[in-house]
């Protein structure tokens, strides 16, 4: 048959209704919707086949032992080990996106290596017999601390210098059934959490604080004392000074006093942190055993701290910032420095440590990208040996600060973290723990090998406890009554547990007032500045632009600053602050 | 130039003096559309709403300007339902108002969507049970009401009328238009109570849930109302305007009276039920979901006179202005009255809109304050440009009063050169 | 949405609201189809002439639209419900009846020197139509609508041979400005036009021959009344536009009505008198 | 606004946090934003801007020293049970209640962006995107790929951690029972270093949720607006359990704001 073109047109017409009555052309609209449900730019997360791998974090000492769920070789999610004898399946925000530390960013990416070792060199030439090569390592107690001190001891007149001196007293604080800590954040960043949440049960907190930190507003007791008068309380505790003297400095009640004195009386066993004042009960601190070390190690520098250098005496300044540790205001560290130009290199992932001063900034891997251990934390009883084995590979150009150094001081080491762990295995002490089953065995009843193995597939060492001790927990220079500087009314009190550059922290401060944002002062809202806004901070050391909080936590006549090295560089022990309009 | 355009027997201005009349609107008008560019390209990032304020300026924008509109439907209703012949003299007016403030109110509200390219799928998915869907589909179905309405006045124009298609075209819809009132009128009940069901039925604002009637919170019926009380007291208000601005006689003072008489006596009506539904809510609704309403007010700068202005000064009053004879009669008193009744719905609006999320409901929420910032205000202004726009055009080419040529030879005591008015 | 839609279940709430959401669109469409097709019919049975008519009767002011025996003052107060055909109006019917319309005894009216004479018959819109013996039907404008459509006179006049139909447009008038279309005041075919120079514009061949044809024609005595009521429209439309009026010239009026006040809207002008708004 | 297979046992999930517990140290939020892809801030974003599914807000009792004391909240969808605001209000049914969970979900890919849920929510939990999502070069190689990312404009919230749900309902089937409620961890629960936080069937009587939840020192966010939340809150202290109710009137808030 031959259709008319009338006809024609009347089936596709027909048709074309016909088909309104299916469902064909309305699941066809809804399929096609899809695309405006899908944007381009939104990335897409990788797939891949998911397994677990374990390390350890060595963003602080408290190394918690990580589970990390990986896409491939990514790891896109970490969490704590469950029944992990020391972390005990804890892990802090800052551990928790530990995974995205290699993209702050500000993250230093080059620095002039080769200029960075010629100027070492040069400086060595030059260093007189009076003038040092310095290490300074703001994480002593790692096998690559051991290294700097094998570096400076192979020369004639290095030295290794580091925050804290010695690293083998802990605290038990399941021993405790009183903690009283002066401006020590307990409950929020020191130690280690798991062992902290395990014992919190079992002692009685109480917290001397200027502000109503974290841990203040946790504690049993909170005392709130004057910015800086906490050394002064504790005198009195101890009976140095009378009750009274103590009352006018801490802006506490004399009685008050007295019933914290009697309450640590009849609370003991006490622990006393943050205090160079108050002893503890004896019991509640421990001398660990030392961590197994190769014999020939032995000999090298000893640690020494800062003071003990003389002024204008140093040539070579090695900087060894890679794991995040105590800071050494730069002010105390340059009054060292020679005055004709001293060569002063830092082994940073951020420029706004040490690289500020430098005259050498050569960048480093960080955690989770770099192989190396982490020395047990204060309230860790026991010795431990763990690595951080690397999660992902670091980017090109890094520097390995550990092997720099020894070279540039001559020193020929090979896979030291091996050689330690064989030395360890040697002393057959204590026993190990594997994170994959959860399963912990004696380490003599392995093989050097397995050993290894285990600690590099997520595994830790632990050894025995180690023996009670009279020795005084050290906690740096003890804090100086505040200067009385007129012009300057605040007192500044440092929060330590500042948020660092981590893209997602920006959770915890700025799409929330939960933390003090870093190069953020908080103040008290009667302040008469606006929440947010920008100000001049300024003490005799300086000034710098901060952001301002307002917190009601915060007493008049305090500056809560938060603990990013600019800013701390500007807070000398007791100094005094202004903030101001800018 | 444009003299074949304009209705014959009727003076508008010079072309010239028109054009300088509309450019600065044009102006702002483009101005506003760059601004909501800007909103759609970048994001509502360009806005200061946020989480907690996820509604602003656009929202109490919308439904102040669609109550405002609401004069389109009612006035059809009283002219073609009720056969309140009367009204005929301003119907073309409020259709050509009501359009305005619909479609402005929806081009506002697809920018105020951060997905524009989904508004369709309400239509799709359509969930009954939200006031928003209601609101959705009768806003839509209602406007294509509206552009059917304005069809015939387009018509009707001294050209377009020369062609005999349009011509026929124009008479025999106007014949339907009944059924165009009719459903206009179906429609707007539901979306003006939709709209105040909108918040009305927010459990979780405890400042704004009200109680159900039936299957509507009582806001619900309250937006109805109010929105038919002030829809003729707009009408008054602009036509009044043109009036003064184009310097002539446009409609009988009756009929202005009567859109107060009207306006008034809903007024009162509603400012009872507001009164009694206030009153519930104070001493039941409130205090049930665990908030006392004083509370409420204990946040500046809202305090409790916001209601006392909302109820009396701006209820009570005019409604009171716009009943009595005596004062009707007085031009003043009858503009007033429909300019503080406007003012009380936008209040009203205001309220229930802005001051709704800016009460904290946890405990240890904060009491925010917000301010536009330009791009939102620059649209919302926008909104208002294409308003007049529309209207001046509309007004220039197009018959909106029919009165206004006998009312014109009424008048010969009016001299020549007062009659040049502004279009 | 839809039934075959994914997600979509039978619930009253979706019946409900669906139901009348297509119910509103259903009336909507069916709205426009109607006026639609009811236009589209009307254009086939050349009813535009007509509607065009009635629109303008519509948008005439009330006062404009009353009925003749308004002006007769047998009605108070009447408004045409015919559009001045009262061809098919009852109630003209039965008034002619009651009392027909008897012959005046003088031959014409003269009004303000404008002459009406009454051998003929008048439309609303200024023009006459007088019966000649053959049947044919002479249509001209009245002695008002040549004075007011000045020199140039009648313009666009239909061809011989074209068909016109009452109230339908008969021819235009230009005049300073102004552009109105005459009503026709017959129906019938065109036969012959005439110039400037003949006193008469149109000969039409009625359809209808006879009297009952021209039943809507103003006469006799209904003249006076209308045409001063007329000039009391003419007044108004020119004193609201020019605010002047010049209209009587010691009692007569003068001859081109646009020369004598230019200031004046004719447009305007014309389409009151013409009874185009 | 049903799920596709219906179970035999419906599962009732919910929340206890012990609020004496939680020190604020903000672990959970940041799981919750690694597990759920949550972008960090645009630099523009603040705390009224920003994208926390599970916010940890400070709270006092509003005296002065030595009377003040300081509490932390957690805040993330409290998944009401009755009358579920934010369900109600979605023109477009992205936001729905699975019955078989109770989980009160939201699909972003059908979300308008109109925002009205955000108004109904009365604990202010529902977070709009008012950016693109960006990461730091690199950094999306370490997206969770059990979630996809969402785009600027749509609103997002806490889901109990969906994509954990659905691998734990798989490895369910896998296992031959595909219809009874399944156990999994969120990422704050998984989180949380001081065990603060607990999670499970509420329907279950055995469950630790369900008998947390029925102890006196529980209580739930703003109770009387009868929206029945499925997060409960635990604390000993008298005026924690007050932060639950109405807010204070602002001449409180103000003498301790200063």
């Amino acid at each position: 048959m031959n259709a008319t073109r009338r006809q024609v047109l009347m089936f596709a017409g027909g048709s074309a209704v016909g088909v309104m009555f299916t469902p064909a052309p309305w699941r066809l609209i809804t399929d096609t919707a899809l695309w405006s449900e899908n944007w381009p730019g939104i990335p897409a997360p990788p797939r891949g086949e998911i397994h677990t791998r374990f390390t350890n974090c060595s963003i602080c000492t408290a190394g918690c032992a990580v589970r990390a769920r990986c896409v491939g070789d990514q790891p896109v999610e970490l969490a704590g080990v469950a029944g992990h004898p020391i972390s005990r399946g804890a892990l802090c925000p800052f551990g928790i996106v530990g995974h995205h530390l290699p993209y702050i960013p500000a993250r230093l990416k080059e620095g002039p290596v080769g200029q960075a070792a010629a100027a070492i060199a040069g400086g060595l030439a030059k260093c007189g017999p009076a003038e040092f090569v310095v290490t300074l390592d703001l994480q002593p107690g790692r096998t690559a601390s051991w290294t700097y001190r094998r570096a400076m001891g192979a020369l004639k007149n290095g030295r290794y210098i580091a925050p804290s001196v010695d690293a083998q007293v802990a605290v038990d604080l399941s021993k405790a059934r009183t903690v009283l800590s002066f401006g020590v954040p307990v409950l929020d960043g020191w130690g280690t959490p798991g062992i902290v949440n395990a014992a919190r049960a079992g002692f009685r907190l109480i917290q001397i604080d200027a502000v109503e930190s974290r841990t203040a507003s946790m504690a049993d007791r909170w005392f709130r004392v004057r910015p800086n008068s906490e050394e002064v309380l504790a005198a009195a505790l101890a009976g140095r000074i009378s009750p009274a003297q103590a009352a006018d400095a801490t802006g506490l009640a004399v009685a008050e006093i007295a019933a914290l004195a009697q309450e640590l009386e009849q609370g003991g066993p006490v622990l006393v942190l943050g205090s160079s004042q108050l002893e503890s009960t004896v019991g509640t601190v421990v001398a660990r055993h030392e961590t197994p070390v190769p014999g020939e190690w032995k000999k090298s520098a000893p640690v020494t701290d800062l003071a003990s250098l003389p002024d204008r005496s140093v040539r070579v300044l090695l900087i060894d910032e890679s794991m995040p540790g105590g800071y050494l205001q730069w002010s105390a560290i340059a009054r060292k420095l020679v005055a004709d130009n001293p060569v002063v290199v830092t082994f940073a992932a951020s420029p706004e440590g040490y690289a500020r001063h430098a005259n050498y900034a050569l960048p480093v891997a960080v955690y989770p990208e770099v192989s190396g251990d982490v020395p047990p934390a204060i309230d860790s009883v026991a010795s431990t040996f763990r690595i951080a084995s690397p999660l992902v590979s670091p980017p090109s150009g890094m520097v390995n600060p550990e092997s720099f150094i020894a070279t540039a001081a001559g020193l020929s080491t090979g896979d030291t973290l091996r050689e330690r762990a064989d030395a360890i295995h040697k002393s057959a002490r204590g026993a190990v723990f594997t994170y994959a089953d959860g399963q912990s065995q004696p380490l003599k009843d392995m093989k050097p090998d397995d050993f290894w193995k285990v600690l590099n597939a997520g595994g830790c060492w632990i050894d025995e406890p180690g023996a009670q001790t009279a020795a005084k927990l050290t906690f740096g220079t003890a804090a100086r009554p505040p200067e009385e500087e007129s012009d300057l009314p605040l007192a500044i009190v440092v929060a330590r547990e500042t948020a660092s550059g981590i893209p997602l922290l920006s959770k915890v401060y700025r799409e929330s007032n939960l933390r003090l944002a870093p190069g953020y002062v908080a103040l008290n809202p009667a302040c008469g500045l606006e929440d947010g806004s920008q100000a001049i901070f300024e003490t005799l050391l300086g000034k710098a632009t901060v952001g301002v909080t307002l917190d009601s936590g915060i007493p008049p006549g305090v500056a809560q600053v938060s603990a990013t090295p600019a800013l701390l560089d500007l807070c000398a022990a007791g100094a005094r602050a202004k903030v101001v309009r800018s | 130039m444009d003299k074949q355009l304009i209705a014959r027997g009727v003076s508008r201005c010079p072309a010239l003096k028109f054009l300088l009349w509309i450019a600065p609107w044009v102006a702002l008008f483009l101005f506003g559309l760059y601004a909501a560019a800007l909103c759609l390209i970048k994001g509502l990032n360009q806005t200061n709403m946020d989480n907690r304020f996820a509604f602003g300026l656009w929202i109490f924008l919308d439904l102040t300007v669609i109550a405002l509109g609401a004069g389109a439907f009612f006035t059809g209703f009283l002219l073609y339902i009720l056969k309140l012949d009367e009204l005929s003299s301003v119907i073309n007016s409020a259709v050509v108002i009501g359009l305005v403030c619909y479609s402005g109110a929806i081009a506002v509200l697809m920018v105020d969507v951060g997905q524009p390219l989904r508004a369709w799928f309400t239509f799709w998915y359509p969930n009954v049970h939200s006031m928003l869907t209601e609101v959705t589909f009768c806003l839509s179905c209602y406007l294509t009401v509206l552009a059917i309405e304005y069809v015939p006045i387009v018509l009707r124009n001294r050209k377009l009328r020369q062609i005999p298609s349009l011509l026929v075209f124009e008479f025999e819809l106007h014949k339907l238009i009944y059924v165009l009132a009719g459903v206009g009128t179906f429609l707007s009940f539901f979306h003006q109570g939709s709209l105040g069901g909108l918040y009305g039925v927010l459990r979780g604002r405890p400042f704004a849930f009200r109680e159900g009637l039936g299957l509507w919170p009582s806001t619900f019926f309250l937006f109805i109302l109010s929105a038919a009380a002030v829809g003729p007291s707009f009408i008054l208000l602009t036509t009044w305007m043109v009036q003064i601005i184009t310097r002539k006689r446009l409609v009988r003072p009756e009929v202005l009276q009567l859109l107060g008489r009207i306006s008034g006596t809903l007024l009162s009506v509603y400012v009872l039920a507001k009164s009694v539904d206030t009153l519930v809510w104070i001493n039941r609704t409130s205090p049930e979901t665990g908030f006392q309403a004083w509370q409420y007010y204990s946040w500046k700068p809202f305090g409790s006179w916001i209601l006392v202005a909302e109820i009396v000064v701006c209820g009570l009053v005019p409604a009171l202005m716009l009943l009595m004879p005596k004062l009707r009669c007085r031009t003043g008193w009858l503009v007033t009255g429909a300019f503080l009744a406007c003012m009380g719905v936008a209040l009203n609006r205001f309220v229930l809109t802005v001051q709704t999320l800016a009460l904290p409901t946890l405990s240890f929420d904060r009491f925010l304050d917000y301010t536009p910032s330009w791009q939102e205000t620059a649209t919302f202004l926008a909104v208002v440009a294409y308003g007049v726009l529309v209207y001046s055009f509309s007004f220039r080419y197009f018959q909106l009063f029919p009165q206004e040529r006998e009312l014109k030879l009424e008048t010969p005591e009016v001299e020549e050169s007062e009659l040049v008015g502004r279009y | 949405m839809l039934p075959w839609n994914y997600g979509f279940h039978w619930n009253p709430g979706h019946v409900i609201f669906l139901g009348a959401f297509y119910l509103v669109l259903t009336t909507l469409s069916l709205t426009l189809i109607a006026a639609v097709r009811r236009s589209r019919r009307a254009i086939a049975e050349h009813r535009v002439q007509q509607i065009g008519w009635h629109a303008d009767f519509h948008d005439l002011a009330p006062r404009d639209r009353v009925c003749r025996h308004v002006l007769t003052g047998e009605f108070k107060r009447r408004e045409c419900p015919h559009a001045f055909d009262c061809r098919e109006c009852q109630t003209h019917a039965r008034l002619i009846q009651n009392h027909p319309a008897h012959q005046p005894e003088k031959p014409e009216e003269e009004l303000f020197g404008m002459a009406f004479p009454l051998d003929r018959f008048y439309h609303r819109g200024h023009t006459w139509v007088r019966p000649e013996p053959d049947g044919v039907l002479t249509v001209g404008l009245d002695d008002l609508g040549s004075r007011l459509a000045g020199k140039p006179g009648p313009a666009g006049l239909p061809l011989p041979g074209s068909h016109l139909e009452v109230n339908g447009t008969a021819f235009r008038v230009y005049n300073r400005g102004a552009s109105v279309r005459v009503l026709s005041p017959v129906d019938g075919e065109v036969i012959a036009t005439g110039g400037p120079e003949a006193d008469w514009i149109l000969k039409i061949r009625p359809t209808s021959a006879g009297e009952p044809g021209l039943r809507h024609l103003l006469r006799g005595a209904e003249i006076r009344p209308w045409i001063l009521r007329e000039l009391e429209r003419l007044q108004l439309s020119l004193s609201a536009t020019a605010g002047v009026a010049t209209l009587a010239d010691g009692g007569v009026l003068v001859g081109d009505l646009a020369a004598s006040c230019p200031i004046a809207d004719w447009d305007a002008v014309c389409g009151e008198m013409f009874l185009e708004p | 606004m049903t799920s596709a297979n219906k179970p035999i046992r419906a599962a009732r999930y919910g929340m206890t946090i012990d609020l004496d517990r939680c020190n604020g140290c903000g672990a959970c939020m940041l799981a919750c934003a690694v597990e759920n892809n949550v972008p960090p801030a645009h630099e523009a974003a603040t705390d009224r801007k920003g994208l926390t599914w599970l916010r940890v807000y400070k709270v006092d009792n509003g005296e002065a020293y030595p009377g003040r004391r300081t509490a932390f909240v957690p805040v993330m969808c409290q998944h009401c049970g009755n009358e579920t605001p934010c369900v109600h209000v979605c023109p477009q049914q992205a936001v729905d209640i699975d019955p078989a969970t109770g989980v009160v979900g939201e699909m972003p890919q059908r979300c308008l962006g109109c925002r009205y849920c955000m108004a109904a929510c009365p604990y202010h939990a529902r977070y709009f995107n008012w950016w693109d999502p960006a990461w730091p070069l690199g950094m999306e190689k370490m997206l969770n790929p059990g979630v996809t990312p969402r785009m600027r404009g749509v609103v997002e919230k806490c889901n109990f951690c969906h994509g954990r749900w659905h691998a734990a309902k798989e490895a369910a089937a896998a296992a031959g029972k595909p219809d009874t409620p399944v156990e999994y961890t969120p990422a704050c629960v998984e989180a949380c270093p001081t065990g603060a936080i607990h999670f499970g069937d509420l329907n279950d009587p055995g469950s630790t949720v369900a008998k947390e939840a029925a102890e006196p020192g529980s209580f739930r966010l703003l109770e009387k607006l009868n929206t029945q939340p499925k997060v409960y809150y635990r604390s000993q202290k008298e005026w924690v359990r007050q932060v639950a109710s109405a807010p204070r009137p602002s001449a409180a808030k103000e003498k301790d704001r200063g």
